[in-house]
């Protein structure tokens, strides 16, 4: 119904109920703007100086720009009581309880987001400014016994699917802000400050990228090929593979493809769903961005066991 | 075409421009201040533990400065009223008591300064004390702007007596609304910074 | 602009006695016009170098990886420097010249940028500098550009007349707050040239960020302290001799809208600029005095723990800023309204419709403007009651905006529409304004606001309010009032050319913009959002509106060159009223003299008499019993 | 106070001794008041309520308030509008945030 706002595809349980309100506020703008476009060029051609020499006095004499006023009040307040109001409402206060959600921290810096999983014993380990370094980007204490098993990662962010999701956001330096727009989600990250945000993802990656999949012409394009990946296997003349579903399409790959006589090929995002810092934090605030893979309960739970065995010495 | 209402009120707002000008400005200034205190107090609420004002600052020096500032206030409203009783001696008297006052609020204030400065207090110190230093410095500034402007009407402005003194009085009425106000802005920061 | 005049007949007489010093009359003078005509110089060509600043981030935005071909954007205010010199020098305008050789400075300071391989290497613009290119045209445009030209400028020049005084209430005040923003623009455009380069956090200049930032940050805070004093000085001017100078017979229910407005606006800016004056010492402290007023404890700077007491607020910043923010965009826009209703008044020869609720509606959107501040702070974490609270205003506050909107489109209704040059720019301003407004409605919604917040949505949003809205008015202010300010008119064909020109590429600019932020685009994004996966399918936009932006710049030639050919060049006008306009700036001589009336005016009636049944003309000047 | 006589000039000067009194006196009880170490909430009270008498005393009389064009009060009181907006609202943000 309101596809014509051109919005990202939502990969989120609660993105609806928004995209519904978008829609609803843009219909009613098109028909302010249409019904008040219309009158007025009417007017412009019908009471140009050639047309209407003199000019009445009185003009208008009904008041049903005041009825209109009316309307455009009443609706807003629909607008407020029946959408904004309880949406909000359901964003800040109707958070899931801890034990049925997946909790993560995320410690904004500039330019990087470090994601921190509690680890097996759903704990986080405490934290303190003094021990961050390099390699401990949110200086956490490994000593503490909840903090031997927790996992932390830069710039890449895992979660499950059709499991509510909560992130305490907090920041080293200066403000930030945590933008998903696939999930529908905003939020200032606020120095001094931890805030949390939920919502669920009820798609998969793999499958946002089936429905973000496009053809694309291997000639002439003006993206960058290095961050698509193949979502169909790519066969040769002598049937060897030369680009297998969810292959990067790197410069030579993308020769092997037309020396093999491919002219176009179905591609999609590497990283279809990100966090884009929405917040001016300095110079690289363009380039402040994570992936967020949404994976099923089982391969999350395998990235966890794998990422854990890194943490042996 | 000269500019009307200078000296005279406008009959149907009943005031001169200059007048409803200091008001206006007034207004800003309350805005003004208004915001500091406002961040002041925003400070304060998220703060874990906030300092007893008198446990650190000097609560006699600033009881003397009040009273100082109250005073001045008093020689201030007083040389108008000499004005208007047309007794310009009597004038110079109470607008030179008001200027002494005035530096005698800075001298006091710099003894205060001082004393911090010395035992190594900036406001850097902590969130308190850069309150304290910015308030009070900034109002220190007011106090200055309202002493030049008194000089002023103390010394060479006063010419204008000769020529057209009801139009001296309003002017010094007016340089007497702005002082009244700097000493109103002490009234609050006294007991918010010292006794709080 | 009595130096550039040739007054065609009489006023000459009035200010011969004025004519003492040529730095009297022309630098330090206290006549409300000439420093109207000063602010007016002033702002247009910092709104042209706000403009140019952004010519060359478009270029950074639509080929991130291109080198800039630095010559082609020195060479536009080179060729006006050029054009206003040789005009100014064939015409004998001192003036004229003058402004060439700042379009010449502006040049060369273009050119000492793109040239510098420390701020350019290889020709691409550093992120450093885009920032600070972003914060310095918000800034510019905002503070130094629109304000001063359409409150100093036609404020200045048309208000006092409007109302039938001699003067503004407080000349030498006057004059001081010229000079105060004259220091605050020298101070911000110094600011290119320390290390570091210009304040770099965004016009809104949120800490921690600004506080750590490099000194151009220390000297914007400067600079906003001196541009804060010359409005609040401006603003109790304009107040009182609106107030106190009124004209006999004219009552407040008879003033021109334009008056109201600035009234409404001087009201504003009084009130609302303090606590961002207040704001911005206490982040001179941070940054100078190393207190931590916006500080909170435990920072730790790219590896380094911050040294400071901390226990300080960020968002304390945002409530003080926003505080006045918020009511300086209807400060962006109500002079606007104002010159726009005087404009179709005259054109349409018919009274404004619904003169009363353009009124009512103008004080209540000045008064709720206090009140909606946190619409720009939905994303900082707020909870329901709050965001209820201003959502509900900001909802209540676009109820004025939509009456005065219609009010301006039924006036139309019945008119004998004249299509002449300021019209065409008024009537433009209504659907622009439009869509400007409408589009801050999903804004102001707080679940909505979740997905535009920060992105390109928002950028389209303000600009189509004050570039097709506002700098539209005032392209139909100048074109409109010119005549009184110079005894000549400009020449047609180039308005029409300018206007259409502007039209198109001030859409061509603006509407992919919506595009892009309601695909999720971030704003801010020095490659334009190159990198993300879900701005991939609208980056193709970025070169169609660079290259808007860029054509938008050539049509502005026209305009500057008609500006100044019609100084000498222009038809001269027959009558003090060309218009045939109702409102006493028509009924002094042309230009005005010092003192400006020739006879005290009195006022027998409402601003906008026209086409009264069985009157003689089809006008009567407020003047006539 | 463009056209008083001498004589309410007179009246005036009493008032302006009698409110330096006043002032002096509360100045002295807030002083008082703050040694009696009273818990935060009463103190602050106490504090703000004496100094928004005299307060109210100097803009009242030094000011000459309570004899001033409903003009001035219309300004000032529009300024003390937006100045509680300015106090209130943003501690209700503070207040109100998620969780
Ligand atoms: C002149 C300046 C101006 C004006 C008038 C407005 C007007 C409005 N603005 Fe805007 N706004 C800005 C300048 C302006 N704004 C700026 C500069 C920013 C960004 C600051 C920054 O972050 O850098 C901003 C940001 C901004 C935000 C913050 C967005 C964010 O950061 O997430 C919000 C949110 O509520 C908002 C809302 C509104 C609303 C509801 C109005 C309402 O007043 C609008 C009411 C008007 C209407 C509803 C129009 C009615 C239309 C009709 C009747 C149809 C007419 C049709 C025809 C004639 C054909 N604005
Ligand atoms: C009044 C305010 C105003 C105005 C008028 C404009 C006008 C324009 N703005 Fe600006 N803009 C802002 C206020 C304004 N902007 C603000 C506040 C921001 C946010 C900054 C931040 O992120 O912190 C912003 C950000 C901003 C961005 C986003 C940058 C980013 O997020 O990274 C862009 C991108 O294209 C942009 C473009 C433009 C363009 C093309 C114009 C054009 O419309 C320019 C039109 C100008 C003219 C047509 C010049 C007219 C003058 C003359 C012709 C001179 C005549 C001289 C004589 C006769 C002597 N602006
Ligand atoms: Cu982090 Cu922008
Ligand atoms: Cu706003």
């Amino acid at each position: 119904m309101n596809d014509f706002l051109g919005l990202p595809l939502d990969a989120s349980a609660h993105g609806p109920e928004i995209d519904a309100m978008m829609g609803v506020i843009h219909w009613l703008m098109f028909a302010l703007f249409i019904g008040w476009g219309a009158f007025f060029t009417y007017i412009l051609i019908r009471f140009r100086r050639s047309r209407h020499a003199a000019a009445d006095y009185t003009g208008v004499k009904s008041h049903s720009s005041t009825y209109l006023e009316i309307g455009v009040a009443l609706i807003e307040a629909v607008l407020i009581v029946g959408f904004a109001i309880p949406l909000w409402a359901k964003r800040v206060n109707e958070f899931p309880p801890d034990r049925d959600a997946v909790v993560v921290r995320v410690v904004a810096e500039q330019f990087a987001w470090n994601i921190h999983y509690p680890g097996p014993d759903g704990l986080f380990g405490s934290t303190d400014i003094s021990l961050v370094s390099a390699d401990n980007p949110v200086g956490l204490d490994r000593s503490d016994m909840d903090g031997k098993d927790d996992i932390v990662t830069i710039n890449q962010m895992v979660l499950p699917v059709d499991k509510p999701v909560i992130v305490r956001l907090s920041s080293k330096d200066v403000i930030h802000s945590f933008g998903v727009p696939l999930l529908r989600v905003k939020q200032d990250v606020i120095p001094g400050q931890v805030i949390p945000v939920w919502f669920k993802a009820v798609e998969t990656t793999e499958s946002i990228q089936a429905k973000m999949a496009k053809k694309y012409s291997l000639v002439s394009s003006g993206i960058t090929f290095s961050t698509m990946v193949t979502m169909e296997d790519y066969v040769g003349a002598d049937s060897t593979v030369i680009a297998a579903k969810g292959t990067l399409l790197f410069p030579d790959v993308v020769d092997q493809l037309t020396q093999a006589g491919f002219t176009e090929v179905l591609l999609s995002p590497e990283t279809p769903m990100e966090i884009a810092c929405a917040q001016l934090c300095g110079l690289g605030h363009y380039r402040m961005r994570a992936s967020v893979s949404i994976k099923t309960m089982a391969e999350y739970e395998a990235w966890l066991a794998e990422e854990a065995l890194y943490l042996q010495p | 075409m000269q500019i009307p209402y200078t000296v005279a009120a406008r009959p149907d707002t009943g005031l001169h421009n200059s007048k409803l000008g200091i008001w206006l400005f007034l207004a800003s200034e309350v805005m003004l201040f208004g915001a500091l205190f406002s961040a002041y107090i925003l400070l304060r609420v998220a703060a874990s533990e906030w300092p007893h004002g008198s446990q650190l600052l000097n609560v006699p020096l600033a009881f003397l400065n009040t009273v100082i500032l109250i005073g001045s206030s008093v020689t201030m409203v007083m040389s108008w009223a000499s004005l208007m009783m047309k007794d310009f001696q009597k004038y110079r008297r109470y607008m030179g008591l008001t200027i002494l006052c005035g530096f005698g609020f800075l001298v006091v204030k710099g003894f205060e300064y001082g004393a911090k400065f010395s035992h190594g207090l900036f406001p850097s110190e902590d969130l308190f004390y850069a309150t304290y230093f910015t308030l009070t410095g900034l109002h220190g500034l007011h106090v200055i702007g309202g002493i030049i402007v008194n000089l002023y009407f103390w010394g060479p402005g006063s010419r204008m007596w000769k020529t057209e003194p009801e139009r001296f009085t309003n002017r010094v009425e007016v340089a007497g609304l702005y002082w009244h106000f700097v000493d109103l802005v002490w009234i609050f920061l006294f007991p918010i910074l010292y006794l709080l | 602009m009595q130096n550039v005049a040739t007054a065609p007949h009489h006023g000459e007489s009035a200010h011969h006695e004025e004519h003492a010093s040529f730095w009297r009359t022309y630098v330090f003078s206290v006549d409300h016009k000439v420093i109207g005509i000063q602010y007016m110089m002033t702002g247009l060509i910092f709104l042209f170098l706000g403009f140019t600043l952004m010519m060359l981030m478009r270029w950074q935005i639509a080929y991130p990886t291109k080198s800039i071909p630095g010559e082609w954007f020195t060479l536009l205010p080179g060729l006006i420097a050029l054009i206003s010199v040789v005009v100014g020098l064939m015409s004998k305008r001192k003036l004229t010249v003058l402004v060439g050789v700042l379009f010449g400075a502006i040049a060369w300071l273009v050119w000492s940028m793109v040239s510098d391989e420390t701020l350019f290497p290889e020709g691409i613009m550093l992120p450093e500098l885009y920032n600070s290119f972003g914060a310095m045209h918000g800034t510019i445009m905002v503070f130094l550009g629109v304000v001063p030209i359409a409150v100093g400028g036609f404020g200045n020049y048309v208000v006092p007349l409007q109302v039938g005084a001699p003067d503004m209430a407080f000349p030498k005040l006057n004059m001081m707050s010229y000079w105060s923003y004259f220091a605050g623009g020298v101070v911000m455009l110094t600011s290119f040239f320390v290390p570091g380069g210009a304040a770099n956090s965004g016009w809104t200049s949120y800490p921690p960020l600004a506080d750590i930032a490099t000194t151009g940050q220390t000297i914007w805070l400067l600079g906003m302290v001196f541009l804060i004093t010359s409005s609040l000085l401006g603003s109790v001017n304009f107040i009182v001799t609106i107030v106190q100078l009124r004209a006999k017979g004219l009552t407040f229910m008879r003033l021109p809208f334009f008056v109201w407005a600035q009234f409404i606006t001087s009201f504003l800016l009084l009130l609302a600029f303090p606590p961002l004056e207040a704001a911005a010492v206490l982040q001179l402290m941070d940054r100078l005095a190393g207190t931590s007023f916006f500080l909170p404890s435990g920072l730790v700077i790219s590896g380094q723990i911050l040294d400071v007491s901390g226990g300080g607020s960020p968002l304390l910043w945002q409530h003080l800023f926003w505080f006045l923010a918020h009511p300086e965009v209807y400060v962006l826009i109500l002079p606007a309204m104002g010159i726009i209703a005087e404009v179709i008044a005259n054109n349409t020869r018919k009274p404004l419709w619904g003169y009363r609720s353009l009124v009512f509606a103008g004080v209540f959107l000045g008064f709720m403007s206090f009140i909606v501040w946190a619409h720009h702070m939905f994303m900082t974490g707020m909870g329901t009651v709050i965001s209820t609270f201003f959502q509900t205003t900001t909802m209540i506050i676009s109820i004025p905006s939509v009456i005065i909107l219609s009010a301006l489109i039924i006036s139309l209704w019945g008119g004998s529409i004249r299509y002449t040059v300021p019209m065409l720019f008024a009537v433009a301003f209504l659907p622009m304004f439009g869509i400007g407004g409408l589009t801050g409605l999903p804004l102001g919604l707080a679940p909505t606001d979740i997905h535009l917040h920060d992105t390109y949505y928002v950028i389209g949003h303000f600009h189509y309010v004050v570039a097709p809205g506002t700098i539209f008015a005032l392209f139909a202010g100048i074109y409109y009032w010119y005549p009184k300010a110079t005894g000549r008119m400009m020449n047609t064909g180039l308005g029409k050319i300018h206007f259409w020109g502007s039209l198109v590429c001030m859409n061509g600019i603006f509407f992919p913009m919506l595009i892009q932020g309601l695909a999720g685009v971030s704003r801010r994004l020095y490659d334009g959002g190159a990198q993300y996966a879900h701005a991939q399918d609208v980056l193709q936009w970025n070169e169609f509106m660079s290259v808007s932006a860029w054509l938008l710049a050539i049509f502005q030639l026209p305009f500057i060159f008609n500006f100044f050919w019609s100084l000498k060049k222009g038809k001269a006008v027959e009558s003090d009223n060309p218009w045939g306009a109702t409102t006493l700036e028509w009924q002094t001589p042309t230009p005005p003299p010092h003192g400006n009336f020739v006879k005290v005016p009195e006022v027998y009636r409402g601003p906008y008499e026209y086409s009264v049944p069985n009157a003689p003309k089809d006008f009567l000047t407020q003047n006539t019993p | 106070m463009e056209h008083t006589s001498a004589e309410d000039i007179k009246k005036h000067v009493r008032t302006y001794i009698l409110v330096f009194v006043a002032l002096l006196v509360l100045t002295i009880v807030t002083v008082g008041v703050s040694y009696l170490h009273l818990s935060i909430v009463p103190a602050v009270i106490l504090a703000l309520l004496i100094a928004s008498i005299k307060g109210a005393l100097v803009a009242s009389y030094f000011m000459h308030l309570i004899s001033e064009k409903k003009l001035v009060y219309f300004t000032l009181i529009l300024t003390v509008v937006f100045l509680i907006t300015l106090l209130s609202l943003p501690l209700l943000g503070f207040h109100d945030t998620i969780q």
